[in-house]
């Protein structure tokens, strides 16, 4: 992994990422914004924003040529950023209306239990 | 082990300690046992303080109604109590000290991989310290260590410096898993595989892993709160359309993984501590070290568990009830194999070797009452009663401050170059160990009478346990006391220790004692597991990979 | 490796080589990105969890009230700064220490741009009344009296689903939210800028002249976390 | 299963557990007393197993050499599944316990709980209110709603084995059924400031004769003679505060109490006479029972269930209402039944 082996990505390539990125933007802004994506809407917005982080990380960041363990690492983070979501949207999500006001999944005041 | 440097018998002339003796020389240094020791001498502080408020508490308690203080001080005292252990004792106890100490030392390192950090690690923490402390001079804080909203944000308390504190207190621990991880990865010794890991490393590994993950949420809580405490934004206010539930999910994400920061070198301890004792490598060497990334990993997932009967919804404490039982699970499977690493062993009964039997001793009683407080619905009787403040100092006090003291008996040697007396020692640690059962012990039956913890007063009928608690703890300070005199007296009048004074086959034992200032004479090539006491049969497929590695360690030396 | 030569090494003695030290601190510096990547995480929890229990509240000010084309300038300036980062780590490695400078200088160039539009941003919310929490002075019935009266905006509100009765508890938490992300984010920009200007000093310096591009590819690392945040930043608060 | 409880009831003393005054109680302490004796059991056999491999084993030289020992694979299988069985079936029942406790039966006495800087109010929705003390008549099930005025407490009652955090601003539930009479104590188990010890009330468990005889004379003595322990706003039951409150906060602008719904002028919302437990359509189609939660979201959140035929109006109350107070309305508007005599807000 010294410096000498990486791979020699050349100003060219760099640009193609950054042109990459551009139009990705656009289309995160557009399907947001004007197109008709249903349910698919914010996973759409997130799936896409993954896609430019990776493009960023794998070859802006050269995670590409760091090492499996910073690989790791990266991935791991991500999990536990979906695992924190996941489980305390979980609650809200799954709470008797009463115990919050504003929104539960569940109209009637006894819950699922 | 191959590794035959030429170790000076006894103690050696120079070493890490007399290369520079001034002030200045301990300020700046970037010798990871130095600061080490900084952070040993900064820990004890700490405890004592920490201690010392427990014992006021205890003292309180003593009568139903008040007694040497008002219910403002009480609150004042149990939250510094409580900030003070967790996050400027436990947290950075184990990791600072022997974490700092070993790690370089087991994996044939001369330093960690960024020493400069290491040091400004230890000044970012004795600032977080510092700030903490200031706060607690000018009022203190009165909201427990947990620091729920919207107490916390209403109170009239110096709630923001203390959080100021243990932000940046946290900053350091992160910076202390980086620093960890990275030299686990990158400064392994030639011949040192993963496979071959001391546990006590594995431990330290899984730790620093926890810090890194769990750590800047911590961080982003105590600013979401001063913040909130400072300018009212709302985040946690119901009032204001916030959720004060939100707060708890934050601080148990971090908190609960703290705990296994905690736990997690102080059973690394254990593994190294059973094994040099018990003349045997560790039984299950893949599951030891398997569970400790498992404690790891499942530790993120089980925070819930404090919030069962917070307004949590009952689906999600079913979640938070199945994913807790496994971490029980890891533990159950650390518990067995280190028993059975005795079995066909060669024991022998050093005060360090009590200590991890007392170790032993705590993490079984303390986490089965913690699995016991998992079981959703007996938690609905239990949670916010001194059951749960009897479970978590069985695990704190007892497991985590037993794995403390049996690491510094088991390294004090290896340390300072000096031998402590045995028979003391192993007296001390028989106070400690009979102090600690009659301190908390009554508190277990004080939970399940129903006596709610963060009492300043409390009905007639919870005072005898409450006596008899408060007595346990006057031993139990006692004990810590006389630790600290047989120690400090072995620092000056001690034997000298030699290098190995266990015949420990461990890599730390590897080097004379105190170390010198590089830790090794040469670099030393692992080709032997760690504790490998046992004879290796002529001919097996271990002794032929033994020749194999010595040969490719040979090679790899520059 | 005898103590007496470890003086004239290219790295510090605990290591075996140059490219070993470097090895480590690139390791080191993912390990400190994964600990801001959770940094974050805790807050985005916050804004999806109250994005949940106030969806329409929160869409309709990402609608009306956030400015998308600043958003998605801003967003065009990070990607293009995240660029010139990397040409600067390029040029380090060729060990061209003035192009190393001059790309930095650019980056910081762009994260002022950034700052400035965020400037923007900033102080027509602080104008509006559009504040966290109790500073939260806005008339959001007038806002939405307006949109209806915009039939442009009312097709996007219509098409986005956005239920206009929903609109009004939760607007505060939205601002709140929107200035504790992007203002730990600004945090974040000027520690890169400060950072970066101090590699770029190093630079002009020809420091990178003879060898060692770890602190450049390091910095660069910081700032396209930087930017990575905010590529999750735009959509969140923007566009959804 | 019942004679078992009761012939292991005297583990109940050596863990110094609370006397058992409710039917969530054995449930809860059963489960105790087998997890106590197999952990019990663990422990001591861990401990036999150390202590003997301690005595088997002790070291006779320094350097003792020893011998190979390859754990066998079933050994560490069942270190894990021993375990892991173990603690699935506990979480299995306590769990099932836990949502048991969770479910308050439908025909359950309602009871408002109201933590507040330090101490406890309950208010029945037909009847007083009360400080620290609150009454229950035995074998009937009482669901608590629980709520707070300020921070964060926590409802314990020791014997009854109930405990249940009070959140500001929303609501949460505890149910539990009296086996006997008597005093009991109640906590408050979620540190809360400065007198968080004292927050300390009683339920007292009476026969059900004795308790309608009880709240009929409460009922029947008129409400303001009662000095209520010197709290203005406690003067008046639920119901009565929730006419003035309704009266006071506008509602009444739009909402008649009168079956025809004839205000003048023309009423903007619906009426609200008959409104509890009726099944209401909304706007988007769907029908729903108009519950608590439904008028409390109705007050909160007015716009996410819009009834049908009506134009999107009312404001949101959030933040206006207390939480006590937006109980305190939906309590009387309870009351508004059809044909019911006793319209209280119509003085
Ligand atoms: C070092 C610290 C530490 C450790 C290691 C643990 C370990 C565990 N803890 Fe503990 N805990 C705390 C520190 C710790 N805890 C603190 C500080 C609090 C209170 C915070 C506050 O509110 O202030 C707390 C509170 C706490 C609660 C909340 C109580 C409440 O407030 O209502 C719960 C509930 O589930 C819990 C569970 C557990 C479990 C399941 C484990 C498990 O990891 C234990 C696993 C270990 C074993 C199970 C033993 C070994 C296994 C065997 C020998 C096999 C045989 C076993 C059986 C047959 C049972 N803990
Ligand atoms: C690591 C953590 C830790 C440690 C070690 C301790 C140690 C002790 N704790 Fe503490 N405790 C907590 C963490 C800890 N505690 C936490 C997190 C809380 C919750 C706070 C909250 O509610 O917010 C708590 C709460 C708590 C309470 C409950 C207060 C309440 O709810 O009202 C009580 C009551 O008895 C108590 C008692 C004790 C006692 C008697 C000790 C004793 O073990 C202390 C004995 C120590 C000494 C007396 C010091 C003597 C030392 C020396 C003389 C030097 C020794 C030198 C060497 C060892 C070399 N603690
Ligand atoms: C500006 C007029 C207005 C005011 C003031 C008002 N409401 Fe309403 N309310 C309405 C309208 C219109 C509806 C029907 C549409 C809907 O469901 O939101 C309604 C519906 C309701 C419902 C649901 C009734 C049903 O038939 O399902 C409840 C309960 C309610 N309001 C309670 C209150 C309370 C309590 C207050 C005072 C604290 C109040 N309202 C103040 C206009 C108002
Ligand atoms: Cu109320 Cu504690
Ligand atoms: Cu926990």
């Amino acid at each position: 992994m010294s410096s000498d082996t990486h791979k020699a990505h050349g100003t060219g390539f760099y640009f193609g990422i950054l042109l990459a990125l551009g139009v990705l933007t656009f289309v995160t802004f557009w399907t947001a914004r004007h197109m008709e994506t249903g349910v698919f809407h914010t996973p759409l917005a997130v799936v896409i924003a993954t896609v430019k982080a990776f493009l960023v990380v794998w070859f802006f960041m050269h995670l590409s040529d760091h090492g499996n363990s910073n690989k790791a690492f990266f991935l791991t983070s991500l999990f536990f950023v979906a695992l924190m979501i996941a489980l305390i949207i979980g609650d809200v999500a799954t709470r008797l209306p009463t115990a919050n006001p504003n929104f539960s999944a569940f109209k009637e005041m006894r819950g699922p239990w | 082990m191959s590794t035959h440097t030429a170790l000076e018998e006894g103690f050696p002339a120079k070493h890490f300690l007399n290369q520079g003796t001034t002030f200045k020389s301990w300020a700046t240094t970037i010798d990871h046992k130095r600061i080490a020791l900084m952070y040993l001498v900064t820990v004890l502080f700490t405890f004592f303080l920490g201690g010392v408020f427990a014992l006021l508490l205890r003292i309180e308690l003593l009568t139903p109604g008040p007694g040497i203080m008002d219910a403002q001080s009480y609150n004042r005292v149990f939250s510094l109590h409580g900030i003070i252990m967790v996050f400027l004792f436990m947290i950075p106890a184990v990791p600072g000290v022997f974490g700092n100490f070993m790690l370089p030392l087991m994996i044939g390192a001369k330093d960690v991989a960024f020493p400069k950090l290491n040091l400004a690690t230890y000044y970012i923490y004795v600032l977080g310290a510092l700030f903490a402390v200031w706060g607690l001079w000018n009022g203190g804080v009165d909201t427990g260590w947990t620091f729920y909203a919207p107490y916390s944000t209403t109170t009239a308390t110096k709630v923001v410096p203390v959080l100021l504190g243990a932000f940046t207190v946290g900053m350091s621990s992160i910076l202390t898993g980086v620093n960890f991880m990275t030299t686990v990865h990158t400064l392994r010794a030639p011949g040192l595989t993963w496979g071959k890991l001391p546990l006590f490393v594995w431990a330290i590994y899984g730790t620093a892993a926890v810090q890194v993950l769990a750590t800047p949420v911590i961080g982003l809580v105590t600013l979401l709160v001063a913040a909130e405490a400072g300018f009212g934004f709302g985040l946690f206010d119901p009032a204001r359309g916030g959720d004060p539930l939100l707060m708890q999910h934050l601080f148990w994400f971090y908190s609960h993984p703290a705990v296994y920061i905690m736990i997690l070198p102080a059973m690394g301890v254990v593994s190294e501590v059973i094994a040099t004792f018990s003349r045997r490598q560790v039984f299950g060497y893949k599951m030891l070290a398997g569970s400790t990334l498992g404690i790891a990993l499942v530790g993120f997932f089980v925070w819930g568990h404090h919030l069962f009967v917070s307004g949590q919804s009952t689906f999600n404490a079913g979640v938070f009830g199945v994913l807790t039982m496994l971490v029980g699970v890891f533990t159950a499977i650390k518990v067995f194999n280190w028993v059975l690493t005795m079995y066909k062993g060669a024991i022998d009964f050093k005060t360090p070797f009590l200590y991890a039997m007392g170790f032993l001793y705590f993490i079984i009683f303390g986490g089965m009452t913690g699995i016991a407080l998992a079981v959703v619905s007996l938690d609905i009787h239990w949670h916010d009663t001194y059951f749960v403040v009897a479970h978590f100092h069985f695990v704190m006090v007892g497991s985590v401050v037993m794995g403390f003291l049996a690491a510094l008996h088991y390294w004090f040697p290896k340390m300072f170059g000096k031998m402590y007396s045995d028979r003391w020692g192993l007296a001390a640690a028989l106070f400690v160990f009979i102090g600690f059962n009659v301190t908390f012990i009554p508190q277990f039956l004080l939970g399940n009478m129903g006596m709610p913890r963060r009492y300043y007063q409390y009905p007639e009928v919870f005072r005898t346990l409450n006596v008899m608690s408060t007595a346990g703890a006057g031993l139990l300070g006692f004990g810590f006391a006389f630790i600290l005199i047989v120690l400090v007296v072995a620092l000056i009048k001690g034997k000298v220790a030699g290098p190995n004074p266990w015949f420990s086959k461990g890599y730390e034992w590897n080097t004379t004692s105190p170390p010198d200032m590089h830790n090794f004479h040469e670099v030393p090539v692992m080709v032997d597991a760690p504790h490998a006491y046992e004879k290796v049969p002529e001919g097996t497929l271990a002794a032929q990979e033994a020749a194999k590695t010595e040969a490719e360690g040979a090679h790899h030396h520059v | 490796m005898s103590d007496a030569s470890a003086g004239m090494l290219d790295h510090a003695p605990h290591f075996n080589s140059a490219a070993h030290e470097k090895r480590a601190a690139q390791m080191g510096m993912w390990l400190f990105l994964v600990n801001e990547v959770l940094l974050f995480a805790g807050l985005f929890t916050a804004f999806f969890m109250y994005r949940f229990m106030y969806t329409d509240t929160f869409r309709y000010l990402a609608f009306v009230e956030l400015d998308w084309v600043m958003g998605t300038v801003n967003t065009g300036v990070l990607l293009a700064s995240s660029f010139t980062v990397v040409l600067a780590v390029q040029a380090a490695r060729a060990h061209k220490s003035n192009q190393v400078g001059l790309w930095l200088l650019a980056t910081i160039g762009f994260a002022g741009v950034f700052l400035v539009i965020k400037y923007f941003e900033y102080t027509h919310k602080i104008h509006e009344g559009l504040l966290p929490g109790s500073y939260f002075s806005y008339d959001l019935s007038e806002s939405i009296a307006r949109v209806k009266g915009d039939p442009v905006k009312m097709s996007h509100i219509a098409d986005a689903n956005i239920n206009l009765n929903n609109v009004g508890n939760g607007a505060p938490m939205f601002f709140t939210l929107y200035f504790f992300i992007t203002g730990l984010h600004g945090i974040h920009v000027l520690i890169g800028m400060g950072l970066l200007g101090w590699m770029a000093k190093r630079a002009f310096n020809g420091e990178f002249a003879r060898r060692n591009d770890t602190p450049i590819e390091l910095s660069g690392m910081y700032w396209h976390l930087v930017d990575l945040i905010w590529i999750y930043v735009y959509p969140m608060l923007y566009l959804l | 299963m019942n004679e078992l409880i009761e012939s292991l009831s005297w583990m109940n003393d050596v863990l110094f557990l609370p006397p058992q005054t409710s039917t969530l109680a054995p449930k809860i302490d059963f489960l105790h007393w087998q997890i106590f004796i197999v952990t019990m059991l663990t422990f001591f056999a861990i401990t036999s197993v150390i202590i003997g491999l301690y005595i088997k084993y002790r070291r006779k030289e320094d350097h003792q050499v020893t011998e190979v020992f390859h754990p066998p694979l079933w050994l560490e299988g069942a270190f894990i599944a021993v375990p892991f069985v173990l603690f699935m079936a506990w979480f299995t029942l306590g769990f099932h316990d836990f949502v048991w406790s969770r479910t308050p039966p439908k025909d359950a006495i309602d009871v408002y709980v109201m933590g507040k800087k330090w101490m406890w109010k309950y208010s029945y929705p037909d009847g007083p209110n009360m400080i620290d003390t609150l009454r229950v008549p035995v074998g009937r099930p009482v669901r608590l709603l629980i709520t707070s005025r300020d921070v964060i407490h926590s409802f314990f009652a020791p014997t009854m084995r109930v405990k249940q955090d009070a959140l500001p601003g929303r609501y949460t539930e505890a149910w539990f059924e009296a086996t006997k009479t008597g005093t009991y104590p109640i906590f408050c188990a979620e540190y809360c400031g400065l007198n968080h010890s004292a927050m300390i009330g009683n339920i007292v468990v009476m026969e059900t004769r004795e308790y309608d005889a009880w709240m009929d004379d409460v009922k029947r003595n008129t409400y303001a003679s009662r000095i209520d322990i010197g709290m203005t706003e406690q003067q008046a039951t639920m119901v009565t505060q929730g006419a003035k409150l309704a009266l006071e906060k506008g509602c009444a602008r739009c909402h008649s109490i009168d079956e025809a719904n004839t205000l003048l002028p023309p009423t903007l919302g619906p009426s609200w006479v008959g409104l509890y437990r009726a099944e209401r359509k909304l706007a988007d189609g769907s029908t729903v029972i108009a519950d608590e939660a439904y008028l409390t979201r109705s007050m909160m959140d007015p716009m996410v269930q819009l009834v049908a035929g009506y134009p999107p109006l009312m404001p949101s109350y959030q933040g206006v209402l207390q939480s006590g107070e937006a109980a305190a309305i939906a309590e009387y508007i309870k009351t508004l039944k059809k044909d019911s005599p006793t319209k209280l807000g119509a003085r």
